[in-house]
Formats: C-alpha cells, structure tokens, sequence
C-alpha cells in the first residue's frame, strides 16, 4: 500500500517537474503560464460540454491503450495500432454506408468489420513474428504508413463520396454506435472502452489463458518449458491486440465521424502506446493515463482561442511529462536490478 | 463598435492561408479589427470542438474557414450559431448558413497549363528547356482540392498546346521539400522541363530543384517568383488578402453577407491571376503572352469553361 | 582465528562486514591468505563467498574493515585498483563476447594498439605465448562463441593472467568440469603457486579442496568461522563447520523394485541452436522406480536430450515412447500431459519466473487443469493453499507464497522448480543438474526428494556433471559425449577413472564385468 | 520498352544517391546506439532538430557550416537527454524515444512561430545552403563522373562514413567497446569499461550524426525548414537497423534498396499509377525485405553451411543471440 502511495507520489513530483519546466517554455513565447494552466483546466473540465469533450478524447486514446496492454502482457510491442485502428474505421465506415440494415444489427455488423479489419492489418506481422521472430516493433510500424495510404486510396480513389470533401459518403443512422448525452458527441464507446480495460485486466489476472499469457511475456522459455505453445500464443496475442486497435477505429468511425476521411485519427495509435507504457501495461492504470492525456489534448483546443500559446506548447508539455514520469518509474525499478545484462531491450 | 474576427484553419502557413493572413492583417491595421488565429492541426476529433470554442462565446462577427475537412463541423456549427457569420473559403457547399469565397483555382491553373504548354513546344528555342515536349505537376496530397488545380492545369496544356505531354505526380504529403525536389528531379529526368507545384512547403522544393537543375517552375498561391528567381516562371496567384480585406471591410461597413452568397474570385474578377515573374518575363516570347492574353479573355467572357472537381 | 603466517601474507582482510540493506552478507570476517599458497573458501550457498571475493576484487565496498594486499593497506573503489594491485578474478559466470575471438577477448580492455588501430597480429601472438607459458591451450583465432566450457575457463585465466595478476582468485571454478578437465586445471593452478603466485579458490566440492587447497576457510553466515591448514582437516569436519551438523555422501541405499519400462528412447537425432547435429542416435529406456543417470561434459547433448525428451525441441528421427505410447514429436504440453515432468538445467531461465510469485511459478504447466483452475478461471484460494503446503514440504525458505521467486536463494529457486515437478502426476522425470550450485545441506535434501520420488515408483531420467552425485543416486549410469552414448555403467561399482574416458570420448578396453550390466 | 527507359536511366542511379543519403547518415547514427544495445526509436526527432537548427544557426551567422554545427549541437542536446533518461535513469528507451520524438516535433513548431511568426516553413530570410561540390576531372569518367559529382558535401560524409565505421568497430577501442557493451555487458562490466560512459558516448555519436542528417536534409537536400521534414526517415533507419543488425556494409545495402524503391516509386507515378499506392512501396519494400530476411533465416542447410563457413574464415557469424531475462545461469 505505502509502496503504491509512494509511487503515486513520485509520478506527481514528476508531473510538477514537467509542468514547472512546461511553465518555462510558456514563458518563452511571451504568455502567462497560469493563463494557459486555467485556459488548460477550464477547456479540459469546464462545463459538462467540456467534461465530455475530454471523455471523447479519452476513448480512443483508453481503447488504442488496451491493445497495447494487451501486446505488453506477451512480452510483444504492437507500435501499429495507428494502423489498425484505420484499417478498423475504414471498414467499419463501409460497412456502415454498403448496407442498409436493422439498426443494432448494423451496427454491431459493423463493428465486427472494423475488428475483423484490425486483425487483418496484424495478422501478417503476427504470423512472422510467432513463425520466425521477425521484430514486430518495426514490422508495425511500417505497416502504419501502408494502413494510411491505402486507406486514403480507398477513400480518395475508390469510395469518395461527390464534392470537394476528401472522405467517404456517411454511414446510415442504423450503424451509429449511440451517443451518450444529448449534448456532445461522447457514445458508448468510453462505455466499451471502460469495459475492455476492467474485462482484460480480470483476465489477465485471474484467467489461466491470461496466466499463460502473462507468463510468456515475462519470460518465455519459462512458458515453453510449462508447455505453453509460444507460436500459437504469440499469434493470438497480437490478433488480439489488433482486434482491439480495429475497434478503436470502429468506434471512432460508427461512434464520431459516421464516416472516414483522410487524417482520421492521427496519433491515438501512439498515444495509446505511451499511455500504456506510462501504465506500466496495466489496463486500469491506462484508464488513467489516458483520461490524462485527452484532458491535455482536449484543454488545448481552448488555448489557441483563449491565449497567444499554440496547441504545439501543450505536445511539448506533454512530451516533457512524459518523459519526467518514464525516467521516474525506473529510479524506482533501478534499485532492484542492479545487474546491467537485465536492461537489454528484448527484440 | 468594435469588430472581431476569427479565422480557422490547418494551413495558415501555406500560401493560400498566407494569403489570408495578409489580409486579415492588413483589415487589422487599417480598419481597426480585432483579428483571431485557430489553427486546426489535423486531427478531425478535434473540429467541431473548436468551432464550438469560437462560436459559443458570439464574440466574433465574421469567421473564415478554410478546408475541405472542417466542412462538416462547419455546417453543423453554423446550424448552430446562426447568429455568428461563418465565411468559407474556397468552395461552395450547400448549406444555406454559410458565407462562400470561391476562388476558381482552376482558371488561374488553367493559364498556367497554358503557358507551360505553349514553352515546352517551343523547346530548345528557349534558354533552359528541353525538347521532352513535357510538362510537368506536382501536387501534395492526391485530394479533390489539388486535382482541381490539375484538371485545369491539363485542360489549359491540352487546349494550347495539345501534342505536350503532362506528367502529374503527388508527393503524397505537404510537408516533406526533399520529397518535392526529388520528385521534380525525376519530371525533368523524364522531359518535363517545367513543373507546375501545388503542394505547399513540399513545393517549395519544387522550385529550388529549378534552380538546381537550371530549369523552370510555376509558383502557386503567392508571388513565388523570389524563391527560385530565374527559374519560377510565373505564379498563379488567389488573391485572398484582397478577397478576405474586402469581405472584412463590408462588414464593417455595415452591409450584412447575405448567408448562402457565393463571392467568386476568378480570372474575370482578377481574384485570381497568372503573374509572369518579371526576372524570367523577357524569355517568353511575345506570341505566347498574347496568346495567354487570349485564353484569359475566352474565359473571362465563358467561351472556355474550365472543368473542376470542387463543385 | 585468523592462522599465524609463515611466509608474507599475501592477503589480509581485517574486520570486513558488509551489508546489503539490513541483511549482513559479510560480518567481521578476518581472512589471511599466504603468498605462494592454494587457499580454498568454502560455505553453504549465501554464506558469503562471493561477495568476500567481490569485496577484495573491488566489485562491493565494504561497509566496515580494511584489506591490506603485500603487507599494504589498500582501498579498492573498483577492479581496475584490485589488478593494479595485481589480483584477477575469474567469476562464477564467465563473462565472454561470444562473436570476438580468443585473443580479442584476452586482451579485451586492454589492447595492443599501433597508431591508434587494435593490432590483431600482436594480440594474436601475445595469447600464444601466454597459453604456452601457463601450459593453457587455446587457439587464439577462434570464435568463443563456438568454445566449450573448459576451454572458456582457460580464457577467463588467461584474461586474469595478462593483467598480470599474482593473486588469483576462482570462484567455483570447477562447477562445470569434467573430472579431467579439473584435473588439467589443478595441475595449471599449481603451476601457479610454483610460479609464486597466490590462488584463492572456492567450491562445494569438498573432495577437491582436500585435494588441491593448501588451507582452507569456512565461511557460515557471513562469518569466517575456521581458517586452518588443509591438512589438518577432514571431509567431515568441514562438512561440520559448513554446516553445523554431519552430512552423509555415501551411496544411498538401493530398493530393488524396479518395474516395468516407462520411457523407451530409440535411435534419437537432433540438432542444437546452431543446427549441429547434438544427438546422433541414442537409445535407452528407463523402467519405474528406476534412476538412471546420464554423466557427461556439458555440451555433449545431455541438454538437447532432456528437451528432446520433454518436448521442447524437435527430433530430426528416432522414436519416443512413454508407457508404451509413441509420444514423438508431441508438443511439450502434450508430453507434459502424457506424464513426463521436467525439472530443467538451466532453473533461471526455464525453471522459474523470477519476477512472478512462488504460487504463480508453481502453477505453471497445470493452469488450466482443476482443481487449479475451474472453467479457465484460476482457483486462488487452492492456489494459495497448495502454495503454503508446498512450502512446507520442501522447505522453501521464503518470506510467503507471495514473494517473487527472485527474492529467494538459488538452493531455494530449485526447490520451487522440484515441488512443481515432483507433485504432478507424472510416471517419468527428467532431472537435469538438480543441485548445481546448490550448498550440502540443500543438496541433501534434494536427494532425499528424488530418492522419494523413485521409491514412489516413478521412472527418472538424471543428468548431472557432477559425477558423485550420479553415483550417488543412481541404479545406472550412461555416459554421454559428442551427441551418443559412449557406454552404461552400474551404479553399484563405479570406476571414476573409466567413466572420466568415457566422458572424454574414450572407449575403455572392455572389462565384461562393468559394461551393460544393468 | 520507352517506358523502362524512362523509368531506368542514370538520373534514376543518381536520384538513388540522393534519396540513400539522408538516411544513410541517420541509420550509420543509429547504429552506434543499435551497437551499444540501446534500441533508439528518437532516431527521427533528432534528425529534426537537426534540420530545425541548422537552419536557424544559417540564417542568424549566414554561414551554412555553422548552421550545420547549430544542427548537430541541438541533435547532440537531445541525445544526451536521451542518454541521461534511457542509461543513467535506466528509462524505457521505446517511451523515451517516442517521446523525443513528440516534443522535437512540438519545439520545432513553437520556436518556428515564436521566431517567425508563423508555421509550416522556413526559407528566405538569407538562408543559404551548402555548396554542391563539383570533383575535378569528372568529365573524363562518362557516366561515372556523372554519377559520382555534384552532391552536396554530406552526401559524400554519408558513403564516406560506412568505410569508417568498418574500420572503426573492428580496430578501434571504442568501436570494440561500442560491441561489447551491447553484445555482453556483464563482460564489460567485469572489465572495469564503463556501461554507462560507452552508452553516453553511443548515443552521442548517433546524435551528431543524426544531426548531420537533419542539417543535410535542410541545408543540402533543399534549402529550407519545413514542419516535420523528417517524414519518417528516421522510422526507417530504425527498420534498417534491426535487419542490418547495426552492421555498416548491410546498413548501406538496405539504404540504397530504400532509396531505390523511393527514386524508382517517385518515377512510377508518372506512369498513371494512384499516388497513395506507390508511395506505399518503399514500405512494402522495407516489410517484404524484413519477412524476407527472417524467413530466410529459417532454412537448415543455409543456416548450416553459414555456421561452418564461419568457422572455417573465422568471419563473424551474425546470430542474433536471444536476450534472455538473464544471463545468470550460463553453465
Ligand atoms: N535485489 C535484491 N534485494 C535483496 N536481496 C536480494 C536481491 N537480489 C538477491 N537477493 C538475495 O540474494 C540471494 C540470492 O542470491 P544467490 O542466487 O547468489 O543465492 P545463493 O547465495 O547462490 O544461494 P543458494 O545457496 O540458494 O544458491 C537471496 O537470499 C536474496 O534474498
Ligand atoms: N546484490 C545483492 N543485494 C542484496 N543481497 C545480496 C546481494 N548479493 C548477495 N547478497 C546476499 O548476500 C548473501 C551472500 O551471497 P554470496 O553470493 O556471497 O553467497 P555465496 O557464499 O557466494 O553463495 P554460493 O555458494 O551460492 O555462491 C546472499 O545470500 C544474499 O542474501
Ligand atoms: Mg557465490
Ligand atoms: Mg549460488
């Protein structure tokens, strides 16, 4: 308990760390860092309006988080959840303006593509990497840029809908995942969200599958040697993952846009991965992180109406933070493993 | 009693938003405005939030928008807010709340095709150019707007000088100059000795590649003709300083935009225009001039009607 | 207690303590080594030894006391100062860049250099030299990566000795030798000490501190309990200091009910990481409430058959059989669930999750059976239960069954590995190094356990390098080299000699009595 | 026919040079830290800072040579905090470097409006680029001279450099050092070779040279600053390093195949092909070459004969070792 509590406190020593330093560059572009400081807190939660926005924000970065929790727990780093989740919005927004459907069914027909999708996206890295160990960080990431382009394609070249508009004609209201409030644009996918992150956190916990699961990614021969087939379990770990990084653009898509277009989701994919790692993998703890980070995005967007201070001082911020929290859980960790072989990055 | 502006927009730095910037900083000393900058970033999530930001407070009078992406937010926040003046820029949508500026960036490309066309047929005869009978454009991303521009740039080639040839390419970003230069590079390795750029910073590498490779460009957007002087041969210029000026001037004049009106910026209001750079102006001969003459007054008066992908 | 020198002291540590948090791993330990002398240091696991070493070698800075080297007083705030003062240290893991070679790794951190540049031909010809002068044969062109063991030995000398060390200090240095190679390096060792150099050497194997030590000093719990000339002691007396009480290593006493046969190998073949073929064509079988053991200079395949044999690693041809079943080329959880358990050679790495909890290390390879786990979520309150039975049983000395596995000593890693294996419902077991680097005591009662395990009936498959431990245990001992079985010999009358040829490759000349007789 | 010979001429080779350049320089950087065994994913923000203050360093002396110091000492900043977090703070260095990579990526934006007033690019404002250097004699030597003559001076530090690092990691100290620390820390360790000092000096080195890089591409590719001109290089360069194994010879290799399928996809727009399609070739390309390669990896007897043939010549034999969670129990 006191150990958590300390860790809680050191993670917000850092953050003050950060933001102290934030202040400084603030003050380099000629403007108030306790403006912006209130400007931040008031775009972020300053009226249930704002409060939702933030939770808009929040979703995708809290579900894009999850896959990668769930890459983590098997020792694997899924970097293409960009990937995914535009491969997922993209399908799910076809399925979504191909079909005319019952409306739940639609929807949930729906989202199943944009699932199935981000499973398609993986799958190839997936099955070189449980086959032949091909690294996965890169191979994802790669194929990040790929999704954005062929995604673009299909919407530019093949599906566009008339008018000067780069994006697909919109989804019929049958496919749309329900908003939560009258008042904003927040759906049901913080709901899902939410949900997924309790669900995987319990099942990595407390499930033999997610024992098995948990065991790989810690130390893998351990698991062969248990009589964990590591291959099949390496695959299904990142078809997972990118099932959940489809989803993510499923829910931005039925949820939000009811439609894809280029620049659809830039950097959840990313934000998802750092929100995590800050997490140190854990679902829950992403729930946090990522609220954290929507909260910054979602505050700046009052800050270039309300200040002289662009959005770009908010990535630095955030950046710097960060960067203070990363260094942070390892002096941590440091006093533990002394030895220097353990600090070698596992490809 | 004072007059607020707000602009918002993901391309305040390229030229076109330039453009606008000019303009609105110019309304700003000389008509007393107060003038807002949003930038939108590129994150689509984000739009409507911020249209939400201006349009909440009613502080602002007149509100430009610029982008074919912020098209939805746009309708749905001026549905909203119908008492704050929404004015887009650069196209005509059908919501009847909206304001429209339209440039018809086509005409002015259309010139451009015209007078990279009637140069490279006169190939060798010119200082710097080829025999390839090529011509060459380079766009950022392949999106409805930039092929605007390209619909026109070929028509006004194919329908001057119709045995050049047009290679069109798409470097795929706006902000990667070595992408731009790169992909010039390989144009003028393939023939074309002139290259038309519609690609904002990445273009700016188009026009230093014609500096490096000692051929010609065509500026877009804004007076180019100093990034590459010599080489850019002419600019394509939307004059939206003067378009965003005068729109702010009514305003505060006192005459209300009628929502729903569509202000056009063509070549026959001169709201756009084809600017012969000066430092390269001596090298076009004078048939081709009176021949761009020609075409602008075809179009000015409909005889040519130029195609888009905007409308 | 420290012993009156006859000739200079060499050594003097005065009154070191050193402590890690509140745990004293050192305390007030006096230790004064001769010039021109063999001293061995022996201890239980956790005694101590090695962090002594690492205290003179300058690794640890001792928290209290002084180390006086030739008679000077000395602070050693790092290595470099402990072999500027002339001692090396050859660790218990040899640390070797497998993709450099030999001589590159020899003169690593302290190169030749022409003009600036590495001069290989210099480095080359100095390790020759050196490896002629000490009688420590390497080729110094080859990749260590492709070395054996004993071979890497030699090279973590030579690094000692082209620093040009006086004072050598081994730790467990013949952990992973075969007798021969021991031997060899014995014979290096007292070279040394005619040469005038200082040696300090610890092990577990008390045989070969009475061999080779000229004195000998004792170290329970951190402290130096005895420090006396070798020859004034016996095996059992030091078995007393180390421990506290007397230890027996005879052969334990055999109970004729062998069954029927259990694991049949036939003709295996297999090939290793590098694709070198590790097994060519091994058969035996192994009949319940039977030990058979396998002895052998690792590296010889013993690894690669234990894997083969669990699953772990594919066959290229040959057959498995488990109570009669053909189980080739099943995966390690279907042999697993046929009924073979393993306990592996290498526990760090295969035995245990360090990070995870001793109950989430003893759940692995039965999650998803019940009790363990009912429709796929796991049973914590069973878990915990077995957790703190088990705990008992096998005398894991551990905070709780929550503590990480790496919190624990390596004695007690292994026990956690065995309380796994042995509670399975498994008919075979194959038992690779049980009691590597584990003290007398533990090992003691590690036997006890496989000795329980093989009257309760099971079939047990038992690879050691360890050759007295074999003997000890086992009805029947193969020995392995080069990837076959070089010939059986009975665990009733073992000839160290005979089996020291067979492990190098040697066929004896056949003495009918002793081979094949089962 | 007429198609190929459009597409496949000496313009296509030199465009080749061009594109490999870039991040040539940027990968030769990222192998010391590849070497070192940290796995450096800031590869791309130092590249632009890099290119950020080189261009800031031109326009405030007028001297492209002090932009480019300007270039490298910003890159050097940000290597060092990267070292600072990932080998004294024992940080994640995949968090530290995406991280990096977002704050470079917001510094350069805030500094560009907070300078000049405006975002998306900087040029003008007297920026000069470096010279292109034309070698004597090139005209004798054909298509050759053609091919060799007229780049700027870090496209020749780029190809300059591979040579030098073969040199300098198999008979250099700190090369050997670099190594050891990455292969084997514990050996080091036990050596008295500082881990930590080794992997400062990694990174460092990478960061000059990913400085370089970025100068390179504002002040010798073009002539300019543009947001987030790095556009991925830098991601590339960590794909590169991962199959190259931080290897120069097989880093050079892959960046001429990157830089190949770049020039060539660049021309095979002009063909009629969709944009997005082709300029999502050079990834497939980097994909298909990193399944290729592990694939390949796969077959015994390759594996076989390699591992013999390593013996006989005694070259080194690249088996990647699992890093396993501990090295402890090395019989
Ligand atoms: N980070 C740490 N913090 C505290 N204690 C530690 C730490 N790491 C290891 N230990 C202690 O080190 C011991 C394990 O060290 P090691 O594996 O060398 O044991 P050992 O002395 O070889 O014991 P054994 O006889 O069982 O092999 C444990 O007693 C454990 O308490
Ligand atoms: N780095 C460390 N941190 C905490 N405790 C340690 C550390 N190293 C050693 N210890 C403690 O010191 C004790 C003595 O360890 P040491 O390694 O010296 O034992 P040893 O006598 O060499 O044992 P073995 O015979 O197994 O090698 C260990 O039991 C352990 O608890
Ligand atoms: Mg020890
Ligand atoms: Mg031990």
């Amino acid at each position: 308990m006191s150990d958590r509590f300390d860790s809680l406190l050191g993670q917000g020593l850092a953050i003050l760390f950060a933001l102290g330093l934030g202040a400084l560059v603030i003050l380099t572009v000629d403007e108030s860092p306790m403006k912006v400081l209130v400007t931040l807190l008031n775009g972020a939660f300053g009226s249930p309006e704002r409060i939702a926005g933030t939770l808009l924000q929040t979703t995708p970065i809290l579900i894009c988080g999850i896959a990668a929790c769930i890459s983590f727990r098997g020792g694997l780093f899924n970097i293409g959840i960009e990937g995914q989740l535009f491969m997922g919005g993209f399908w799910a927004t076809w399925v979504g303006f191909s079909f005319n459907l019952p409306p739940i069914l639609h929807m949930l027909l729906a989202m199943s593509a944009a699932v199935i999708a981000g499973m398609a996206w993986i799958a190839i890295p997936a099955f070189f990497r449980a086959r032949y160990k091909t690294n996965e960080v890169v191979s994802t990431i790669l194929a990040n840029y790929v999704a954005v382009l062929i995604t673009s394609y299909l919407t530019i070249n093949i599906f566009k809908r008339s008018g000067g508009q780069s994006e697909t004609p919109p989804i019929f209201e049958s496919a749309y995942l329900p908003e939560l409030f009258s008042f904003s644009r927040l759906n049901w996918g913080l709901i899902i969200g939410l949900a997924l992150a309790i669900g995987v956190y319990l099942f990595f916990t407390r499930t033999s599958r997610g024992y098995a699961v948990t065991e790989m990614g810690a130390n893998p021969k351990f698991a062969e040697y248990g009589g964990i087939d590591i291959r099949k379990q390496v695959f299904l770990v990142l078809i997972a993952s990118g099932a959940v990084g489809g989803l993510a653009g499923g829910v931005e898509a039925l949820g939000v846009h009811h439609r894809f277009m280029e620049g659809f989701a830039p950097g959840f994919g990313f934000d998802g991965v750092i929100a995590a790692l800050l997490a140190n993998g854990n679902p829950i703890g992403t729930i946090f992180t990522a609220l954290f980070f929507g909260a910054l995005r979602s505050g700046s967007l009052l800050l270039e109406v309300d200040t002289t201070a662009s959005r770009e001082i908010i990535t630095v911020i955030q950046a710097l933070i960060i960067l203070a929290v990363s260094a942070q859980i390892t002096i941590r960790r440091k006093a533990s493993d002394s030895t220097a072989g353990e600090r070698r990055w596992k490809f | 009693k004072d007059v607020n502006v707000a602009a918002i927009s993901g391309y305040f730095s390229q030229g076109f938003g330039v453009a606008i910037v000019e303009g609105l900083k110019k309304a700003e000393k000389d008509l007393g405005v107060k003038v807002k900058l949003v930038d939108t970033g590129n994150r689509a999530l984000d739009y409507e939030e911020q249209f939400n930001n201006l349009a909440k407070g009613g502080e602002y009078d007149i509100v430009f928008v610029m982008g074919w992406e912020l098209v939805d937010a746009l309708q749905k926040t001026a549905e909203a807010y119908p008492n704050t003046k929404f004015v887009f820029i650069d196209g005509v949508l059908d919501s009847k709340h909206v304001v429209y500026a339209n440039f018809a960036q086509n005409e002015g490309s259309f010139l451009a095709g015209a007078l990279a066309g009637l140069m490279a047929e006169k190939g060798s005869d010119i200082d710097g150019l080829g025999d390839g009978k090529a011509i060459g454009f380079v766009g950022g991303r392949d999106i409805p707007v930039i092929r605007d521009f390209m619909v026109g740039y070929e028509q006004g080639a194919k329908t001057a000088a119709p045995d050049v040839r047009l290679d069109a390419v798409f470097a795929g970003t706006f902000d990667d100059p070595a992408k731009g230069s790169e992909l010039t590079m390989a144009l003028y390795g393939q023939g074309s000795d002139i290259v038309y750029n519609v690609a904002g910073p990445t273009g700016e590498g188009v026009l230093q590649a014609s500096a490096a490779a000692g051929k010609y460009s065509i500026g877009v957007d804004v007076n180019q003709c100093n990034v590459a002087p010599g080489h850019v041969m002419a600019s394509m210029l939307k004059n939206a300083n003067v378009a965003v000026f005068d729109l702010v001037k009514d305003v505060v004049d006192g005459k209300t935009l009628e929502p729903g009106s569509v202000h056009t910026a063509n070549l026959k209001t001169g709201g756009v225009e084809l600017l012969l750079c000066p430092d390269v102006a001596d090298k076009i001969p004078a048939d081709v001039k009176a021949k761009l003459e020609e075409l602008k007054a075809d179009i000015a008066s409909g005889k040519i009607k130029v195609a888009t992908t905007t409308q | 207690m420290s012993v009156t020198p006859a000739t200079p002291l060499a050594i003097e540590l005065k009154s070191i303590t050193k402590r890690f948090g509140a745990f004293v791993a050192n305390e007030d330990v006096n230790l004064a080594v001769e010039s021109g002398k063999i001293h061995a240091i022996i201890g239980e696991n956790g005694a101590g030894k090695t962090t002594l070493m690492n205290v003179l070698f300058g690794l640890l800075q001792p928290d209290e006391g002084e180390i006086w080297i030739d008679g000077e007083k000395k602070s050693l705030p790092n290595p470099a100062a402990a072999i500027a003062a002339g001692i090396g240290m050859v660790h218990q893991h040899f640390k070797l860049v497998p993709s450099l070679t030999v001589a590159e790794n020899v003169f690593l951190g302290m190169e030749i250099r022409k003009g600036g540049l590495i001069d290989h031909a210099a480095q080359i010809k100095k390790t020759a030299e050196l490896s002629k002068q000490f009688g420590l044969q390497v080729d110094p062109n080859e990749r260590v990566g492709l070395l054996s063991v004993g071979i890497e030995q030699r090279i973590e000398i030579l690094k000692v000795l082209v620093r040009g060390a006086r004072i050598i200090i081994l730790d467990e240095p013949t952990a992973v030798l075969t007798p021969q190679e021991s031997r060899e390096l014995f014979q290096t060792l007292r070279g040394f000490v005619a040469q005038g150099m200082t040696v300090i050497f610890i092990s577990h194997h008390l045989e070969e501190v009475m061999e080779v030590s000229d004195t000998v000093s004792v170290l329970r719990l951190g402290k130096n309990v005895a420090s006396r000339p070798t020859a004034e002691l016996t095996k059992s007396d030091l078995v007393q200091l180390m421990v506290g009480r007397l230890v027996s290593f005879d052969r334990l006493p055999r109970t004729p009910t062998i069954g029927k046969t259990v694991l049949e190998v036939e003709d295996l073949w297999c090939r290793d990481e590098r694709q070198l073929q590790a097994l060519r064509g091994v058969s035996f079988g192994v009949k319940a409430g039977e030990i058979v053991g396998i002895a052998g200079v690792a590296g010889n395949g013993q690894t690669e058959l234990a894997e083969v044999l669990s699953g772990l690693r594919p066959s290229s041809h040959g057959s498995l059989k488990l109570n009669g079943r053909t189980i080739t080329g099943l995966s390690a959880r279907d042999i697993r669930a046929a009924g073979v358990g393993h306990v592996p050679g290498d526990r760090l790495v295969r035995g245990v999750d360090r990070n995870a909890s001793i109950s989430m290390n003893l759940l692995m390879g039965r999650q998803d059976q019940s009790p363990w786990s009912t429709h796929g979520i796991i049973n914590r309150r069973y878990l915990l239960e077995q957790t703190q039975a088990l705990i008992k049983r096998f005398d894991i000395r551990t905070r709780g069954p929550e503590s990480p596995a790496k919190s624990l000593s390596g004695g007690n890693i292994q026990k956690i590995v065995l309380a796994r294996e042995f509670t399975g419902s498994a008919d075979c077991l194959l038992i690779d190094q049980p009691t590597r680097g584990v003290d007398i005591g533990a090992q003691e009662q590690i036997h006890g356990e496989i000795m329980r395990q093989r009257d309760a009936g099971k079939a047990i498959l038992l690879i050691s390098v360890q050759l007295d431990e074999l003997i000890r245990l086992a009805d029947r001992i193969l020995v392995m080299f080069g990837g076959t079985i070089m010939g059986e010999i009975s665990g009733d009358r073992v000839d160290e000699e005979e089996i020291g040829m067979l492990m190098a490759g040697v066929v004896p000349e056949p003495r009918p009595n002793q081979v094949g007789a089962a | 026919m007429e198609v190929l010979e459009r597409l496949l001429n000496i313009s296509l080779v030199i465009a080749t040079i061009r594109t490999t350049a870039p991040i040539l320089l940027v990968a030769l950087g990222g192998s010391f830290t590849t070497k070192a065994g940290i796995f450096n994913i800031g590869l791309e923000g130092q590249m632009l800072v890099g290119a950020f203050f080189a261009v800031i360093g031109t326009i405030a002396t007028g001297s492209p040579w002090l932009g480019v110091l300007c270039g490298v000492a910003a890159a050097l900043t940000l290597a060092l905090i990267f070292a600072l977090l990932v080998v004294s703070f024992k940080a994640n260095e995949v968090v530290v470097g995406l991280a990096l990579n977002i704050l470079a990526g917001g510094l350069t934006v805030s500094l560009m409006k907070a300078i000049f007033g405006t975002r998306g690019s900087i040029f003008g404002h007297g920026l000069v680029g470096l010279p292109a250097l034309k070698l004597p004699n090139v005209k004798d030597l054909g298509w050759f001279g053609q091919m060799i003559s007229g780049y700027t001076p870090l496209v020749y530090a780029a190809f300059i450099l591979v040579p030098v690092l073969i040199l300098f990691y198999n008979r250099s100290r700190l090369g050997l050092y670099i190594r050891v620390v990455g292969e084997k820390p514990e050996a080091a360790e036990a050596l008295g070779i500082s881990i930590t000092r080794i992997r400062y000096i990694s990174s460092l080195l990478c960061g000059l040279l990913a400085g370089l890089a970025g100068a390179h591409l504002a002040l010798g590719y073009t002539t300019m600053f543009t947001e987030n001109m790095s556009s991925g290089r830098g991601f590339m360069a960590v794909a590169i390093l991962i199959f190259s194994n931080g290897d120069p010879l097989k880093i050079l290799l892959g960046c001429l195949l990157f830089g190949f399928s770049d020039a060539l996809s660049l021309r095979l727009q002009t063909l009629g092909i969709s944009s997005y399609l082709v300029l999502a070739v050079p990834y497939l390309v980097a994909l298909i070459g990193l399944f290729a390669l592990s694939y390949r990896s796969r077959p015994r007897l390759i594996q076989e004969t390699l591992a013999s043939m390593g013996r006989v010549l005694s070259v080194k034999s690249n088996t990647i070792k699992p890093a396993t969670a501990t090295d402890a129990s090395k019989p």
